[in-house]
């Protein structure tokens, strides 16, 4: 499929973003938080829990002042390291079980603590390259279907019964799994601990977790003779540390938008672009493939209304992802199909989203989500809705398909309804498969209209926007009709200013080895 | 009509119906066998097992057609009282102005941990839902709107500190009876607190019923594609009368 | 939607069918049926039955022996009128009760008997105008919706439960209801009479439910404010006969093709093509529009080979409703939506065959059946396939759209399965509207390709036709690959022919007022 | 497993279905109560209405989730005979000759006023089904197709003719029990000629199971998705038994 698109538009658009985002940048280098340093101890390999379930990771960072910690976390166990001998997870152990006091070894000059640290910086590097080239040997061996690429939900709060539901999708054809987070984690200031079986509309992102579900789909896309991915949810208030567990536990993909958080679920703005780009950083080096949430004004606002502010939002997370080292290829930005389905030629609209985003970004592995606001009881009608998002999905080149479930409006998938789901995407897919190639949409039509009137919004938004900051934009109300205050929200006393000094050995060894534009 | 109900597939009384549903069993010639006899085992009559395949290792997933010799009393079913005062927004509130003689105050709420809020804010924002404004818009209403993943103590508090007169509580998600959890919590809270009575307890959401708000003792319950003009006519109705009863302008 | 078609090879299957059907309508003109007669008894207003429940008709012209009955049944009744003084109806019943012998009047001169028909046979043509004009004066004041026109079918058995079946798919927003026949009815030599309750399949087609379901329809019309038509079936034993009570009962379509009986019901061919010209006029003149079943190649051979021998039947469905004196907005050419939906790329060729139908018959008002030979109880991928069959059908400007059922493979139509089949048909031809209006065909594509080989193998098709004879491909088995030899089948003995001096005056004064190609 | 297996929803032993059918009763806000109760009357629990709404004047769709309570004890569930013998064309071909040494005669039908061959010539015809050679490509069968729409005296008449030894009966039109009559009424003239037990008597159609088959009085029924093979064998099979039990080739 084809349409004619205002080139120079969209090149005016990435301008604009990047001057968006600049200041941001600026801030984001100068500023560090306390879940990025929980990050840095897990990639030390720091794990487990204390007193009260509290993870090691939290324990060790909250036994800091934040003038101590101001200097990174990295410092404090360099030193402790150096001076005891232990290695930093032995030294977590050590500080949880009350054994040991971090601050004790401050004295310790820097230099040492870098040298004692050097070593388990390197395996802690080794191990994400170690991962990514298992997930690039494995995809090598088990190839995937063509895009796009059908992508399911488990979500029964119980990872043994997600595990068995993950199973039967992957032999029904799926090539993704997400296991959905349960409801809210990403409010918790800590990552939780162990196995899970209990959750609230999902089960818990945990470490043991993913590792559970990878054994299984490792096994399932052996007897397939496809490789298939796993994903979970990283945006929230622990966005550094879910990249860095799930590097170590070979995830494929993670939500991760640069603004979900302080949009759609309150967290400090200052929080959330600090934990971004360290996120972002560590999945680009892992060979994560992030997808965004532009879903998220569409489910929650007009979905015509809000289409300028789709392709605005793609291009600001397209920027940041840029920032933190990221290629196009693993930018799965975000769109869905949510467009009133009473409206006439509400399709053409769909069609004329969908194939702008496709040519707007061509490397990026755009993953569009289905129709979920509009469902209803009426699962007959559900299953149709469905099929026209599948039909629209493959004439435009989507790459990850989430596959719409016909008891959208009633319950997480049954495993049937995922069965349903799954034939439908393969039917229309099949049948359909190259009708895209087929057809030249008219132009002066309305399908190519509505394409231009957006991205046309879509600039006049991005304008506003650099003409008075992001921070200020957000402020305003610019997104999804929220207003959120720089130093409101949850997690800001998490925020603090990087001191002379500061030390993040991975964040200097990523960038040392990603190319991340000046 | 007097006598039970049956579905009616293409003839009157002939209690056809539709079924799905997966068996965890590995399908083979014996499992539609195992599919129709649970649907007899069901009671039900004329079985047919339309369509019955493997969905995955272990896993068969199943359609029937069937008649059920059951009916229903239609008779003998009460639509719930929520609904049963319909009035316009101008209405609502001259029956205010006339009954209640001050602006009745309305805090609404996504309780829990649900973050739901589309559902509430139809029923709160000037905007509305389905072309029916919402609470804030009424002259006679002054509609608070706490948001989403609000505390039940929260709530409570609020509604001591503002004396508010009614109550509106939202709950999306249902997954493991987290609704019903989050709605009894509420209501058992406002009792320790001694508000119960002093508030018109309202609550909402797609799979809330009548019967379900009345067994949580809430005095009131909204489901799929409530109006905001039924609850307003609601709380108008019910706080008047309980105005009525007491003589008095409560806590005006 | 915009295909390329070789207008020539178009033009020249015209002009092949043109010679195809030219030596049968040699035929047509020197013989009648015994259908032929009937009709023209109903038509002067004979009715009821006589002993043993036989249609007064059917009485009426087994009491003539052959060599009378050659010169037409007119002739006689107008002799027994002219001689009587009774009118037509009354010396049917004074037949039927075996009061009067018909062959007894035999003396009277013909010209006597014209004269005497003269008045009843005017009283019948204007009854057929009157209801024509109801039918016009209605579809002004009730206009309907745009097409595709929502055509769903009843078929309890029963015509009081069809009756409450079709007033609720009006509701729901039907504009065609079609009363389905008892299982094979075509294959009795007369019309039933009287209400029905009993039917296999199907309700039977008699004037009396013709008249309840037309009256029913009536007073839904005037509450829905949108004119809804009734069809019913010709084809079969009876053609002329349903054409003439289907006119005074102002049903406003009907099945009508000129070779299904042949192929598909095993009905002698030559009593087939009489009848179904008679049965064409009289359609013609009473403003019916006629479907064709072309449906019927596809549902039981495979749909991809069968398309050329679906466009060639087109042509010559066509040409044979032409030659009827029809003008092309009555003529409704079948085609479904058959192929497998596990086919790759099935949609493409279904699109293919749907457009160059619509291009190639530009003013037939053409007739989309739904898929049925590869529904299953999969209730859930019957309603996806519907809907990819409505889509097609929006896209290409069909006409007459048989709304298909989740339910198609199982029984039977509920109450429920027409409202949700109704309900897909409305949904996806309103989101999608005007799609087929924004896409123009990529030329060189798979749609241009197949459309093209299609034509060129209708053309293939219809030169053999041509170069052997209609009867003679028929029996060379090159429709539907069945054999069927010009003596064979049903109903063969109720074929005669035209003795010197035959009189058929309805045929007269039909042609007298219908443009007919010479 | 030895104990009852019941509906898998997301989680074992949950029972969830899926339901819907229509009530012939206007909507409204009691409709949808009505339609919990009907489910609550066929003893279904966590009935969830989740969508009620107008159809026609008097008439309500409804679809429904919920749990039954009922389960199924799968291992008492048997398949039916019918297609237990798997064999290739090749192994049935070298079973009739080691078995029975002459070609079985087999004459298929679709009986009554039903013209559905489709499925019956999916059976007989060379082409076959699915890539299942049909009963005619077989060396050790004579099929005879004798169409549709054929009258039971027709089918008894030709079976004493050419002395078949098996019949193959096929109905495709269910509605108002006309395969069950027609069936029937095969059987009764076979057994009224006495030639019942001369033949091996097979019917099928998307409706038929093995478990009709045997309360209809035939030795076999095969459904949805038969192939030609599977039949084949049961014949095969069944005559050389009973040749084996009556120790001749009977009437060859
Ligand atoms: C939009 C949406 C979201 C948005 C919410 C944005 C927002 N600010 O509300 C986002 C993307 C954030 C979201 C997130 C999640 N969601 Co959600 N979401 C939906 C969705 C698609 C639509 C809900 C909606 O807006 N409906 C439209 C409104 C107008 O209808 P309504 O809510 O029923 O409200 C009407 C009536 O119920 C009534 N009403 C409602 N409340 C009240 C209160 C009172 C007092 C009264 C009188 C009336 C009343 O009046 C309203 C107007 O008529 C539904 C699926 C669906 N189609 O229903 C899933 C759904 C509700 N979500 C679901 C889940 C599981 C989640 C998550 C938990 C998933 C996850 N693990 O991440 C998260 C977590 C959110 C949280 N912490 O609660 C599930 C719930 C399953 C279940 N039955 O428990 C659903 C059903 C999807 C699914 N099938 O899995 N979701
Ligand atoms: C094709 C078709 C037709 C064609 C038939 C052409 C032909 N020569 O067969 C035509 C267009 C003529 C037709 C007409 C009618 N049809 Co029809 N038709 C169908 C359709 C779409 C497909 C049937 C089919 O071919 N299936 C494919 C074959 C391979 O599958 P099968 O028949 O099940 O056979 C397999 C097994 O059952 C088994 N099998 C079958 N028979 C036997 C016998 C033996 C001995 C064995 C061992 C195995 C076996 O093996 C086969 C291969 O696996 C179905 C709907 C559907 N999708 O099922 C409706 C359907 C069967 N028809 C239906 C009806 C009502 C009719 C009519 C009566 C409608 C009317 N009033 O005009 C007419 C009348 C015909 C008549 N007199 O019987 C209804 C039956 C409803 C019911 N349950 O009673 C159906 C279900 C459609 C519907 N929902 O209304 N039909
Ligand atoms: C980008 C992104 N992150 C996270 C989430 C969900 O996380 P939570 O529900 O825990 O906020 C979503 C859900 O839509 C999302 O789009
Ligand atoms: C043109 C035509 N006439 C008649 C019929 C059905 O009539 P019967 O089943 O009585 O032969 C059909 C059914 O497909 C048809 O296509």
């Amino acid at each position: 499929m084809e349409l004619r698109i205002d080139q120079t538009s969209v090149d005016r658009c990435r301008a604009l973003s990047g001057s968006i985002v600049a200041p941001v940048e600026a801030f984001i280098a100068a500023h560090s938080t306390v879940s990025v340093e929980r990050a840095v101890l897990r990639l030390l390999g720091l794990d487990g829990v204390g007193r009260d379930e509290i993870p090691v990771p939290n324990v060790v960072v909250e036994s800091l002042a934040t003038p101590v910690l101001a200097r990174g976390i990295a410092l404090a166990i360099g030193k402790m390291v150096a001076e005891t001998g232990l290695n930093p997870a032995q030294a977590g152990a050590a500080i949880a079980a009350g054994e040991l006091d971090l601050a004790q070894f401050g004295a310790t000059p820097d230099e040492a603590a870098r040298a004692a640290l050097a070593p388990h910086v390197e395996a802690g590097m080794r191990r994400l390259r170690e991962r990514r080239a298992e997930r690039g040997e494995r995809l090598e061996r088990l190839k995937q279907l063509p895009p796009p690429l059908l992508y399911v939900i488990v979500a029964s709060g119980n990872i043994y019964e997600d595990r068995t539901a993950a199973v039967a999708a992957v032999e029904a054809g799926a090539q993704i799994i997400a296991v959905i987070r349960s409801t809210g984690q990403s409010l918790l200031d800590f990552v939780p601990y162990g196995a899970t079986t209990e959750g609230f509309g999902g089960t818990y992102a945990t470490q043991e977790n993913f590792r559970i579900m990878r054994a299984a789909l490792d096994e399932a896309s052996e007897r397939a003779g496809r490789y298939v991915m796993l994903t979970n949810y990283a945006s929230g208030l622990c966005m550094p540390e879910i990249a860095a567990l799930a590097a170590v536990e070979r995830l494929d993909m993670l939500l991760n938008d640069s603004m979900y958080g302080i949009l759609f679920r309150d967290i400090n703005m200052k929080r959330t672009f600090v934990d971004q780009h360290f996120s972002r950083t560590l999945n680009a080096y892992s060979g994560i493939i992030i997808n965004t949430g532009e879903d998220n004004y569409l489910t929650t606002a007009d979905a015509v209304d809000q289409a300028p502010a789709v392709l605005a939002s793609q291009f600001i997370n397209e920027e940041f992802a840029h920032r933190a080292g990221m290629p196009d290829r693993q930018i799965g930005l975000g769109d869905a199909y949510e467009i009133d389905p009473g409206l006439e030629d509400g399709f053409l609209f769909q069609v004329a989203q969908a194939q702008l985003t496709r040519q707007v970004f061509p490397d990026a592995p755009l993953k569009y989500m289905p129709p979920t606001k509009h469902m209803t009881g009426d699962v007959f009608k559900g299953h149709l809705i469905d099929a026209l998002f599948n039909l629209t999905s493959v004439m435009t080149g989507q790459t990850i398909h989430l596959c719409g479930m016909l008891t959208e409006a009633i319950h997480t998938p049954f495993l049937g309804d995922r069965a349903l789901s799954i034939d439908n995407a393969r039917y229309v897919m099949n049948t359909a498969r190259h009708f895209g190639d087929e057809i030249v949409v008219k132009p002066g039509g309305t399908i190519e209209k509505r394409a231009a009137s957006v991205l046309a919004g879509c600039e006049v938004l991005l304008e506003r926007v650099a003409s008075i900051g992001l921070m200020e934009a957000i402020e305003g109300a610019f997104f999804a009709d929220v207003k959120r205050s720089p130093d409101g929200g949850r997690g800001a006393d998490g925020v603090f200013a990087r001191a002379p000094g500061y030390l993040n050995p991975f964040e200097d060894a990523l960038r040392a080895e990603l190319t991340v534009p000046a | 009509m007097t006598q039970g109900v049956k579905p009616y597939g293409d003839t009157m009384n002939d209690g056809k119906m539709q079924l799905s549903f997966t068996l965890p069993i590995e399908w083979n010639e014996a499992a539609d066998e195992a599919a129709r006899q649970l649907a007899v085992n069901m009671g039900l009559v004329d079985v047919q097992v339309v369509e019955g395949r493997k969905i995955a290792t272990g896993f068969s997933f199943f359609v029937l057609y069937a008649s059920t010799p059951h009916s229903v009393d239609v008779d003998n079913v009460k639509a719930s009282p929520a609904r049963a005062h319909a009035m316009s927004m101008e209405e609502v509130d001259a029956f205010v102005a006339e009954n209640v003689g001050r602006k009745i105050r309305v805090a609404g709420a996504c309780i829990g941990t649900d973050a739901h809020t589309v559902g509430i804010d139809a029923i709160l924002n000037m905007k509305g839902y389905k072309g029916d404004y919402g609470l804030e818009r009424y002259h006679w209403f002054e509609a608070f709107n706490l948001g989403s993943q609000v505390a039940a103590e929260d709530l409570v508090r609020f509604t001591k500190e503002k004396d508010v007169d009614a109550i509106l509580a939202s709950q999306i998600v249902t997954q493991k009876g987290s609704d019903v959890k989050n709605f009894t919590e509420l209501v058992e809270l406002l009792e320790a607190e001694g508000l119960r009575d002093r508030v018109v307890l309202v609550c909402g959401g797609p799979r809330v019923t009548g019967l379900l708000a009345a067994e949580l003792g809430y005095d009131a319950g909204f489901g799929r594609g409530t109006l905001p003009s039924e609850v307003a006519a609601f709380i108008a109705v019910t706080l008047a009368e309980r105005l009525r009863r007491s003589g008095s302008q409560l806590f005006a």
